[in-house]
């Protein structure tokens, strides 16, 4: 919890900030490609909305969006189209980074430079610039919320749940190994894990079960407030309370649940689809050929890796403005 | 063509079993006695306490009422992959903010009429518009999803709390049960009384498995088609209020590949694809197993991945166990 | 050349085959005679492969041959033409005929090698205007047994095996494929030939065996000489009367069916008759002169033009897109007007029994109840002891056996499947029945009692229209005949005024009488 | 004995049309027309390029591949569920270190090898195991997805630089068309050659239509239900170098509901599901719809939502464009 939350983009619709510079002076016209995964859940969802409204407050940017989908085969198809259709920019959330790692080189190497959301590609000249969250530091700040908590009440063997996103995407992955290397620093480790597919139903099906099978739990953690609503109902229509939960993305929702106190969802740690909004902008800096003017550099950096921040009941105030809806 | 077998034939009747249906579901009970073997023997704490026992039929519950439409669908020669998406949309059009408004028992009526709208929809097209059933309802899916997601704004929509009503189906328990395990088995009673009661059932497997002879029987076979689409709505139209009360929510995303469930489930369950043959309690059985499988693997704590091959060789080992009931399919 | 010993089939709960013995001799006509389900089919079925015995032996010219498949049957030279037609839909007539022995060189095949030697088969046969090119599918019931035929034919056996061969077939193809028969034994080929028509086994007939209950009972009868009241006591058990029921004492009561100009391209044209509370009416002619097409037409299933009235008052089509009048012309009788002439009272037993008629996993009361399943219930509730009890009550009456009415009916023989098509609309609340080919594949003793049901229901009131290809059960049982020929009737008038010869003279050279 | 009126199979002026096969694709085509129509119209520069048809094609491919093999399965009668599951199972395999080791060649052959064997064990489950094809295949899905997962430890497995040939697929073009367009080509022409010139073909369709008449004619029903499984996996493994050369990758994801995607090319391309008829041709026409569906959508940057409903009327459209050539569909 580093960052001012002040100083993070807005969740929707986000105002340009008047900025030193004045880098959201209209400069040349440029046309911005854009193409994500399916919308099929409230995170994705917040992505394309946000991606949307930051292009939309600009009179230079003319957004073009391609057919959002999970066929990593259709996507390569959707780039290559953009890549035609000679864009000036690219921001791309893939399915999967390495799978669409070819076209990305292949939209670089036609000179036309990427902005990488999220989802990140092996090979770094396939992009001009990667944004997107901390996996692995989320897992941590779950591991460290959850393992302070258990230590200063003196548990010892903890049973602790984990509840992941869809396993075979690289970045469940990151955020297990956190969670796991966080909760490693007070000796404990993860009892159970099982992963949903981030959609209430899910989560709500997965958590059904793993409830069954664990009489007493000390402590859950959700991948993902999608999913979260489920495994929430779940928990809820199982009556349990004895144990404290700790979200992932940092939904709206999930900040309500938090604020009123009223359930055993106690923190979240964020993953913030405002990273949607910051691509679109850095495109547009990166294709008008200007810096970020807040930095001295001349160009916008390679990489910007957000902060995972730890909302809880204290501060969860600062965040509501940011959350997204599920 | 009613006859056309989709499997590979033997001999026509080597070993026709004259009661065979109940043969059959004795291969279902087998595996699922199996099931429940591993499950003693693996977590004997978790596994046979009354609560697990709920918590089953609360997981199946949703998809069980979805598979009983889909019984009558499939018996009846036809298909329906629509169900999870119209389900979906059902869920969605009664979470909107608009009906919310009038309370609990409008939000259950509406989604009851969505689901048998699209339901009666696919039936029209199918019957009248001559459209194969699986295109038909491929199309239903694709455009009630995006239906689903266009009202939504593909966010997902929490029941208010003033309409907490529907959400007491999944939380208030009778006799340590809660109430939409009773709204599942109400509607496989009833499920299993239209078809092997009425005439409406027994039509449903005459024009399932011949539809000419149907046909000149003097069976509307059109409107009959149709009917049984909208019975596979229909019981979308209440799984949806049942989803929102486990869930809490109505969200474009639910019910996601409950077609292929579904359909798996009722052909496990002994009913053929092609029409004609199949029953009610096969397909709650087929449905049981794949249920229990899940919850194994959950109480057990398999990796998913491992729960997918585990999976695949059970689904085979528990047919094999009935295979031999079912030889004698259409030639 | 082919002796079977001893040979036993089982069936769970019946004992189809009970230690059946069969000799059959090169160049010979052997005739199999049984009563439905005596076990003829199960029988050849065993030849061929298709079935494999639980006991018995099976000699082939002194040496052990038992076909384990019917490719083995094949192998062995034994060709089958089935009882059920065997042929698939989607292939053309010559990929039918040459199945499993297609015309091809490492695989690919010439089709027009194929379609020549099937042109061949056929012009044999004495169809050569059955195109080898076209769909299976597409052909009538008469057209796909010369199919079912050709591929016997095909196969260069020493022993055709025929189940029932001209059950589809009317007087002239019936001569016809007698020729081909005396043609194959003069060759040195052994026929075995299965049929319920007697004057069929003694005109081709050499020897008969005569089967019952799964029990040879009798062997090599002269089949020329044996008198038919012996054969037939053998086959049942008992003396059957084979002779017509007689006609009703009583005039025929009101129309019940008012045909006028009743055309449907292709098919048929300009036909008008009508049909009495009371009488049957019998339409006589060849295979393909559109009977089939009148009766269907007349029930709604079938597109025509002109008026059909039933019980006095206009047939109301409840098709979807059918505007419904009070009175007046219809036009336009579209498919799906069935609904309402079942609810009128009508009722079609129709000609193929498998594709149009039986629901074959269902038990036999569920298909015998089908066509009047409202009677058997209240506010859609089945009253289902009422139902067996009706269906029980037919089954007895047409003797279907086994007398089992909870059997899938596709376990029963061919001629008892026949009988549960006509139980249907024997049910009761009918006022106007038509009947395809009701006879089809029937035995002699049930045949008479078939009769006699149908005489009985017209005492009762009910009018019948009847097709059949036998032309003696035409004249025998109908009151009034009409003769088509081409889609045109070609004369009308009372039965006891024609004689079988008469009819196939007007039917076969278009003379009116 | 040669009288007129002797004829049993003349139809003097019948109205059912006779050449339904053309007729059917006609249907197809004006569909297909329609879709090219709306693309110039809506996108007149874009749409009409070649890079944009090469582009379709490319996408088409992969499924493609899987479609021809899908179509022998359907027209023999069966179901192949397991056809995206299999190619992913395919595409780890051949990108596992050690398979690497061993270059682009021997990549290639384990892809077909593995997608060959796993038809195989279909093709045994379903003609010998007697097992209902779409509970076999279904089984077959779930346990190859969750054994890719295993071998990949459900990572994206990268194909190595070493490897490029198996890229250069995608990449190298001979006459500005992509290797892989002319392997999807071929597949196709072979697939026809194979389904309407041979003997294989002819028992295809004869096993399918009526698998009773096809044994009592000789054939051996299950050695060749077997084989049609079998020539599905082979499509699969072909299938698998396709996704492997475009996406660079062997995945255990690849090829998400491919089965649903090439099943509704078939069954809109005029197969029925029942078996014993169908053509490569309409099932080829059918995927190449539902593909420039989705090229235009790309092209006009429609929104999700949106898209899916356009898409559902407009697989109902094109279908009843045709259906009056279907009427002899699946009841
Ligand atoms: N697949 C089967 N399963 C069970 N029983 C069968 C089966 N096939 C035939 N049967 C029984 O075997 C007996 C003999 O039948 P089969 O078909 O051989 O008679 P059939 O002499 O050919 O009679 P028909 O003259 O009516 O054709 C009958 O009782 C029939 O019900
Ligand atoms: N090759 C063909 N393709 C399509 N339809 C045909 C063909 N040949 C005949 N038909 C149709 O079938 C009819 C004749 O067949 P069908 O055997 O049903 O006549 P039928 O007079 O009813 O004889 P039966 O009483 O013996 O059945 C023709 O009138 C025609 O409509
Ligand atoms: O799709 C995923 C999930 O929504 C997660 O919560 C955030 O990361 C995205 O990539
Ligand atoms: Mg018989
Ligand atoms: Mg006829």
């Amino acid at each position: 919890t580093s960052n001012e939350p002040s100083a993070a983009p807005a969740a929707s619709a986000p105002a340009p900030a008047p900025s030193a510079g004045g880098n959201d002076q209209p400069g040349t016209k440029v046309t911005i490609g854009f193409s994500a995964p399916a919308a099929d859940h409230g995170w994705i969802a917040a992505i394309a909305k946000n991606a949307e409204a930051a292009a939309k407050q600009y009179p230079d940017i003319d957004f073009k969006p391609v057919e959002p989908t999970n066929d990593i085969n259709q996507q390569i198809s959707a780039v290559e189209s953009l890549v035609a259709a000679k864009v000036a920019a690219l921001v791309i959330l893939p399915n999967d980074g390495q799978q669409l790692n070819q076209v990305a080189l292949q939209a670089t190497q036609a000179g036309i430079p990427v902005v990488n959301l999220d989802r990140v590609f092996p090979d770094k000249l396939a992009y001009r610039t990667w944004i997107g969250g901390d996996n692995y530091g989320m897992g941590v700040a779950a591991g460290h919320y959850i393992g302070k908590k258990l230590k200063d009440k003196g548990v010892t063997n903890p049973v602790i749940v984990e509840i992941q996103g869809i396993a075979t995407l690289p970045l469940t992955q990151d955020r297990s190994k956190g969670f796991a290397d966080a909760l490693k620093t007070y000796g404990f480790s993860v009892t159970a894990k099982q992963d949903a597919k981030f959609t209430v139903e899910t989560g709500n099906q997965v958590a059904t079960s793993l409830l069954q099978a664990h009489k007493k739990i000390d402590a859950l953690w959700n991948h993902d407030d999608d999913q979260g609503i489920g495994v929430l109902a779940a928990i809820k229509e199982a009556g349990r309370k004895e144990f404290f939960m700790v979200g992932g993305a940092g939904s709206l929702n999930a900040m309500k649940e938090i604020q009123s106190g009223s359930s055993v969802l106690e923190a979240t740690v964020t993953y913030s689809p405002t990273m949607a909004s910051s691509a679109i902008k850095l495109a547009r800096l990166i294709a008008q050929g200007k810096g970020m003017s807040d930095l001295v550099e001349n160009q916008v950096p390679q990489s910007i890796t957000l902060a995972s921040e730890t909302i809880t009941k204290e501060n969860v105030e600062k965040y509501l403005p940011l959350g997204f809806e599920s | 063509m009613a006859e056309a077998g989709r499997t590979v034939a033997e001999a026509p009747a080597t070993t026709a079993a004259p009661r065979s249906f109940e043969l059959r579901h004795l291969g279902l009970f087998v595996a699922l006695a199996l099931l429940v073997a591993v499950g003693l023997v693996t977590r004997p704490a978790a596994f046979a306490t009354a609560d697990n026992l709920v918590s089953i039929l609360s997981l199946a519950a949703t998809i069980g009422v979805i598979t009983v439409g889909a019984t009558f669908v499939i018996i009846g020669g036809g298909i329906d992959l629509s169900v999870g998406a119209v389900m979906a949309l059902a869920s969605v059009w009664a979470t909107t903010v608009a009906t919310q408004e009038f309370g609990p028992v409008v939000m259950a009526i509406c989604a009851i009429l969505v689901g048998t709208g699209a339901g009666l929809v696919n039936g029209l097209l199918v019957a009248y518009g001559r459209l194969v059933p699986f295109i038909a309802t491929l199309a239903m899916l694709v455009a009630a999803r995006g239906l689903a997601q266009r009202m939504s704004d593909r966010r997902t929509q929490l029941v208010r709390p003033d309409n907490q009503a529907i959400v007491d189906l999944a939380t208030t328990r009778v006799l340590g049960v809660p109430l939409l395990v009773y709204v599942f088995a109400l509607v496989v009673v009833l499920g299993w009384i239209l078809l092997n009661r009425t005439t409406f059932g027994r039509r449903t497997y005459a024009v399932g498995g011949n539809p000419e002879a149907a046909r000149l029987a003097g069976i509307d076979v059109r409107r009959h088609t149709m009917l049984l689409y909208a019975l596979s709505g229909l019981c979308c139209g209440i799984a949806a209020i049942l989803i929102m009360a486990r869930t809490t929510t109505g969200s474009s995303t639910h019910g996601d590949l409950y077609e292929l469930d579904a359909i798996a489930a009722v052909i496990i369950g002994g009913t053929l694809l092609t029409g004609g043959r199949g029953t009610i309690v096969g397909s709650i059985l087929g449905l049981l197993i794949f249920t229990i499988i899940t919850n194994l693997f959950i109480l057990n704590g398999l990796n998913t991945s491992d729960q997918l091959i585990a999976k695949g060789l059970i689904i085979v080992v528990a047919v094999l166990l009935q295979r031999r009931n079912l030889k004698e399919r259409t030639p | 050349m082919l002796v079977m010993r001893g040979i036993v089939k089982q069936f769970p709960g019946v004992r189809a085959l009970d230690g059946v013995d069969l000799d059959v001799r090169a160049g010979e006509v052997h005739c199999l005679l049984g009563q439905n389900g005596a076990g003829k089919s199960t029988l050849i079925k065993v030849l061929a492969g298709a079935h494999r015995p639980d006991e018995g032996t099976i000699e082939l010219n002194g040496v052990p041959a038992a076909p384990a498949s019917p490719v083995d049957a094949i192998r062995l030279g034994i060709a089958t033409i089935y009882q059920e037609l065997d042929l698939v839909d989607g292939l053309t007539v010559a990929d039918n005929i040459f199945l499993g022995h297609e015309h091809a060189r490492l695989g690919f095949t010439d089709r027009r090698a194929a379609n020549r030697a099937a042109g061949e088969v056929l012009a044999r046969l004495g169809h050569p205007e059955i195109r080898p090119s076209t769909e299976v599918g597409r052909l009538p019931p008469a057209a796909k047994q010369i199919v079912s035929m050709a591929r016997a034919l095909s196969r260069e056996a020493r022993l055709i095996v025929m189940d029932e061969p001209s059950a589809a077939l009317a007087h002239d193809e019936v001569a016809n494929l007698f020729r081909i028969i005396r043609d194959l034994t003069a060759r040195g080929v052994a026929v075995v030939y299965i049929s319920h028509r007697m004057e069929e086994i003694r005109e081709i007939g050499d020897r008969v065996t005569v089967l019952k209950d799964g029990r040879t009972i009798a062997v090599g009868l002269p089949a020329r000489d044996t008198p038919t009241s012996e054969i037939v006591s053998l086959m049942t058990g008992r003396d059957v009367e084979y002779v017509f029921p007689p006609r009703a004492s009583r005039p025929p009561g009101e129309e019940v069916l008012r045909v006028e100009d009743l055309s449907s391209p292709g098919a048929f044209a300009g036909v008008s008759f009508s049909v009495r509370a009371g009488e049957i009416v019998g339409l006589a002619g060849l295979v393909g002169s559109g009977r089939s097409e009148i009766l269907e037409a007349v029930y709604g299933a079938r597109r025509a033009t002109g008026h059909v009235r039933v019980g006095g008052r206009p047939v109301r089509r409840a098709g979807l897109l059918q505007s419904v009048r009070r009175d007046g012309p219809l036009r336009a009788l579209r498919r799906g007007g069935v609904v309402e002439s079942v609810r009128l009272g009508m009722g079609l037993a129709p000609e193929e029994r498998k594709a149009q008629a039986l629901l074959l996993d269902q038990s036999v009361t569920a298909n015998i109840t089908l066509g009047g399943l409202s009677g058997f219930a209240r506010l859609g509730w089945l009253d289902r002891a009422r139902e067996r009890a009706e269906a029980t009550r037919l089954a007895e009456a047409l003797d279907i056996r086994p007398r089992d009415p909870e059997r899938p009916v596709k376990t029963l023989s061919g001629g008892n499947q026949q009988k549960a098509v006509l139980a249907r609309w024997l049910l009761g609340g009918r006022r106007l029945l038509l009947l395809d080919e009701p006879t089809r594949g029937v035995d002699v003793g049930a045949r008479a009692e078939l009769y006699t049901v149908i005489r009985r229901l017209a005492e009762d009131g009910i009018g019948v229209l009847l097709v059949s290809s036998e032309v003696p059960e035409v004249l025998g049982l109908a009151d009034r005949v009409l003769v088509l020929r081409e889609g045109t009737v070609i004369h009308q008038g009372d039965a006891r005024g024609l004689d079988e010869h008469r009819v196939l003279d007007m039917i076969m050279n278009g003379r009116a009488a």
